[in-house]
């Protein structure tokens, strides 16, 4: 689950983490008031769960209170595009206003779990500010790694080494080891995914400061932090994924793709996605049904697929285990009626029940065209998207 | 034991909740000996009038000898689970339950270095042997047979497509693994690859990746000199964007390692015989062993 | 270092441990609010740092408001004498007052450290409400013990079967486990090297709950916990311990002993005692001045002793290391001087600058007698005590 | 290495602070080969004008070869410096430190748990070897002569006072070892009694013991059958009351095993020869070997 900045703010400054003064606003002269409680220049940010926000628009530097509220006012409400936002953007409903820092140095420090060293690691770099995965591709070696030890944590003198190595003046050293340890004890208590802090900067006045901050956290560990559940920002979610979400489905929208897809298992969804292109077409979306989907989740899946205006096609692939196919088939026939879709729809059934939901859709009035493995599934999709060309 | 489980396997199921009951039944009609069922609050009871049920796990395995477990409890009880049974002397333990919680899991996994013990999954289907009629979590039993290919998968329904692509083409499975999921797990690819290599009863092997951490890998560095079976492999995720969650923990694109083309490339590399498409798995072993 | 009840009580209560209705009072008339604002019958007790309060008559159930009010009174201001407190007793400054549970049964739950294990345990037993070293000198087989592990901590799963074994209905496995679990999480988060709840209650209608609670705080982890660290009660400390302790030193007061010991080193000062009592008398005091005393140091550590009415004669025993023994003597005759103490004194001192001290003293004009070895200074002691008592 | 030090060993000593750099002085007075030391902030110095000084421990053995570690930095840190060393690759440390807490000690034991190195202490005096002129800590050299007797003690300064003795006595040591007086410890009697009886530069072994805890009992059960030669045991804590720490966090009496008389009836049974009173070691010592 991710959280805003400014939720990610406040729960580093919990941890003390140095953060720059500053308050979030969701009205324009809210920003400003911020901006004059700060007094000096300020930086405007829009909250918004995407990456790039800086070269959208999305980040003002200003240096009155009367021009943070001009930019607040510019950024609030107004659908915001980054290559990470939907087509359409996100619209911004805060912004967090703070101290603009007198920066000397960028650099970067995350915590995440490793899974080849089956531990949490923390990772910095000399290079804040750009996005690190453009670090690791270019200059692997500019990357900085300490592991963790389930045992005793992420020891201090591993924190401390790691501080020496970003170069930092003597006098900052003890102060970033302790930083880059409280990152760490927020990274385990809370249960995160991730925690970046980029840039983590050093001040001209020989200050370090995150002076932003993304927060992923885990959500099969939600249940144990009821307060952070509650950070939730359902606005943020794309529509759709919040749907399947609610019903138990993992669906994820993919761009520029014309076949829905309908499938048990990530593992099966992601071939299925393959054998789509591999039928010459893009899968629009990642769907898993999960392993005892209902009748009822079988129904809001095809819904979620056919709401999507790219959809010219559709492909299920069900291997029933615990799932009962002809169950599925109940729900894809109710759901295609009430939706009026008229798509064709490819089908592989096979598993708990598959002669008996075959037969539901045979004889459902549904374009359906069957197929009993997945190069026929792929061969039928050809043909059907063949027809559609036509 | 052949392969992980075997004639000598004696099931504990732990979590007899709805999915926990349904899969013993069907493990128990495909014939394997499920000696005790671990269940708080239902000690003293008998599962299908035969099974009797314990309040703790080590109760279980001292009163009936039970040397595998499997795991069905809910994701926020299932680390606890799996160390109630290391600690209780299992051989091997196999989790099926998904969204444990990854923190729980960098324990666990420390807490195994150094025991007896062998962990499976979490968030996988299992193991199914047909040679012994031993299935120890979900994999459906009606659609394998008793052949000589092993199959390991890091996903669950892939899984049963492979299965049913070597049917068609008339083949059938020594052992079935499902790794699973998620990216902090216990026995690997390499673990099992290395099982199959030493096993008699496999001539082949059919190894499923997916998009995600380095896995794979790992896999190609093993089979380059420790495996001499042909291997026929498949890697899902080739339309994944990257960032993007696939379902699995593990199947997310997060750098170049963890694309399928560079698992691909290191597997072919490495000798396996890498299929362009998931469809063609049972062809192309077809075409290799005839 | 040890804390009250009612503090104790709070901090089980932070993390979740069901403890009965109640607040602590520093008047007779607050408590007289509190047991209004409970309502029914309440319990009054004095909040001392020493057990058998109940006996000594600081513990009081009472059945209304001015019942309480008067409880109150009878116990605040004035000494209280148990086995456990020096012989003039400890004043209550406060009482606790909480409601008085309808006890079903009564067990014991604590949580410490196992040197053997090395790890914490939690102990638990059905003989609630008596002290646990007699169950365990009496009835072993009634207590049971679960080990946590450094790297998982408390297994809930051994929770729940410490909670089978203590024959709880199947209603109270379950939040008994919890409680465990809670217990646990307090004594390992605040460094703890002691949480006890004795007795650790079910009521009749079915509750579960800490009905008095014992928390000794690890010292040498204090430093991690400002917050706990000024918990610390003064009031409750001998008044010499707490001098030696301001001053660096370790100081035990023994009772019934009339030769004062003033040595450096733990196991040395224990030998000291040891042969104290093989010359035929017993030590008046444990006394530890460490490695590195100063001269003042060993000039408060000599106050210290004198200050005991009881004290008949003094043995020094130094075996300098870093400790420079001239500098002790210095410390002794300045101290000595001060006070008109004029005690027989026997004088063992090796290592460094060990003659140099030895010389002081003789010169000093203080009743000193040398001895150069452990078995010389028992025969030094015997002799003087000899003198002492013609 | 003889027992535990010798004249191989190569001493690394972290916390250069006053009593680290006061005790490193008097250590290479007496001729240890100290390689390294290791203080943040100070890397790039040297002690003395001789030893190198690091910022890290593992920077430091890798630069200098050090394979003995002594740890000298205040308590709230002596915890992670433990495992700093431990994962540089030292194969014994010494901590001197006291204080360190509890549950800090627990996790680094735990740590220690199939590791190669070996942890002397926390709260202990260390070793010294006269034959190789080796002093890892801070037993005072002055008092200690090259002999055949080996050394083990809970306590700092009682040891001085049986070396103390042993000389009156016109013995000398082969090694001294203190193993430290907190409750929780990386060496035990146990361990020291088994270098002794495998040591041919020990004739004989001088135990010094105290109240609390069970570890003479468990010393006196390796007495009986791992230890030929002869041992003279002293307990103190006689006169100690129950219930009140005599200064050493492990020196309580928290239950009949805690007892000084527990303990002697022990390590009688076990062949031990227990002195009444602390003052007669070297006399008993000297009765025995003549």
């Amino acid at each position: 689950m991710k959280i805003h900045e400014y939720q990610a703010r406040q729960l580093l400054a919990d941890y003390g983490v140095p953060v720059p003064r500053g308050e979030v606003a969701d009205t324009s002269r809210d920003a400003r008031r911020i901006a004059e409680d700060i007094g000096g220049p300020v930086v405007v940010k829009a909250q918004v769960h995407a990456g790039g926000r800086g070269k959208a628009g999305g980040v003002k530097v200003v240096g009155t209170p009367l021009e943070a509220e001009n930019a607040a006012a510019s950024i609030l409400g107004r659908p915001l595009v980054t290559p990470q936002t939907p087509p359409g953007g996100v619209v911004p409903r805060k912004v967090m206003v703070a101290e603009a820092a007198q920066i000397e140095r960028e650099l970067f420090l995350a915590a995440l779990v490793d899974g080849e060293a089956r531990a949490p690691v923390v990772m910095a770099s000399t290079e804040g500010g750009v996005e690190i995965e453009e670090v690791a591709e270019n200059n692997p070696d500019k990357i900085i790694r300490v592991e963790a030890d389930p045992l005793v944590g992420l020891s201090p003198y591993r924190a401390r080494a790691l501080s020496v190595k970003l170069g930092l003046p003597t006098n900052l050293v003890h102060p970033a080891a302790d930083l880059i340890g409280n990152l760490y004890r927020l990274f385990t208590e809370k249960d995160c995914t991730l925690v970046e802090i980029n840039p983590l900067v050093v001040t001209v006045d020989g200050r370090i400061i995150a002076l932003d901050a993304k927060i992923e956290l885990e959500d099969d560990a939600l249940f144990r932090h009821p307060d952070l559940a509650r950070l939730h920002d359902p606005d943020q979610d794309d529509e759709h994924e919040l749907r399947a979400a609610r019903a138990g489905l993992s669906y994820v929208k993919l761009e520029g793709g014309r076949v829905g897809c309908m499938v048990n298992g990530a593992g099966l969804a992601m071939a299925t996605m393959d054998i789509t292109r591999w039928a010459g077409a893009e899968p629009a979306n990642f769907l898993d049904v999960g392993g005892s989907a209902s009748e009822d989740a079988i129904a809001e899946a095809f819904r979620i697929i056919v709401s999507d205006p790219e959809v010219e096609a559709i492909l299920v692939n069900l291997f029933g285990g615990i799932l009962r196919t002809d169950g599925a088939a109940r729900g894809i026939i109710a759901a295609a009626q009430e939706t009026g879709a008229d798509l064709p729809i490819v089908v592989s059934m096979r598993g708990t029940n598959a002669e008996e939901g075959r037969r539901l859709l045979a004889e459902s009035g549904l374009e359906v065209t069957s197929a009993d493995s997945l190069s026929g599934a792929a061969d039928a999709l050809r043909e059907v998207l063949g027809d559609a060309a036509r | 034991m052949s392969v992980l489980v075997g004639p000598d396997t004696r099931l504990l199921v732990q979590g007899l909740g709805r999915d926990g009951s349904f899969q013993s039944s069907r493990a128990r009609e495909y014939g394997v000996n499920m000696v005790a069922g671990v269940h708080p609050g239902r000690g003293g009871q008998k599962f299908e009038n035969a099974v009797p049920i314990f309040e703790s796990a080590s109760e279980a395995v001292d009163r009936t000898g039970a040397n595998v477990g499997v795991i069905f409890v809910p994701a926020p009880f299932a680390a606890d689970a799996i160390i109630e049974q290391v600690d209780a002397g299992l051989d091997l333990i196999v989790t099926i339950t998904e969204h444990v919680p990854v923190l729980d899991m960098v324990k666990v996994l420390a807490y195994l270095e150094g025991k007896k013990t062998r962990l499976i999954g979490p968030n996988c289907p299992g193991i199914i042997q047909p040679s012994s009629r031993v299935k120890v979590g979900i994999i459906p039993a009606n659609i394998v047979q008793e052949g000589r290919i092993g199959v390991v998968s890091r996903s669950g329904t892939l899984t049963y497509e492979a299965i049913a692509q070597l049917s068609q083409y008339g083949m059938g499975e020594s052992t079935c693994v499902g790794i699973g999921g998620d990216p902090l797990h216990g026995t690997t690819f390499t673990d099992v690859l290395e099982m199959f290599e030493n096993d008699p009863d496999t001539d082949a092997i059919v190894l499923i990746g997916e998009i995600g951490g380095t896995r794979e890998q790992s896999a190609a560095e093993f089979i380059k000199t420790g495996v001499t079976k042909p291997v026929v492999a498949a890697i899902v995720g080739q339309t994944a964007p990257p960032g993007k969650r696939m379902g699995h923990a593990g199947a997310i694109v997060t750098g170049k390692a963890a694309l399928a083309s560079e698992k691909i490339d290191a597997l072919r590399n490495a000798g396996a015989h890498v299929v362009n498409s998931p469809a063609y798995i049972g062809r192309q072993m077809r075409d290799l062993i005839g």
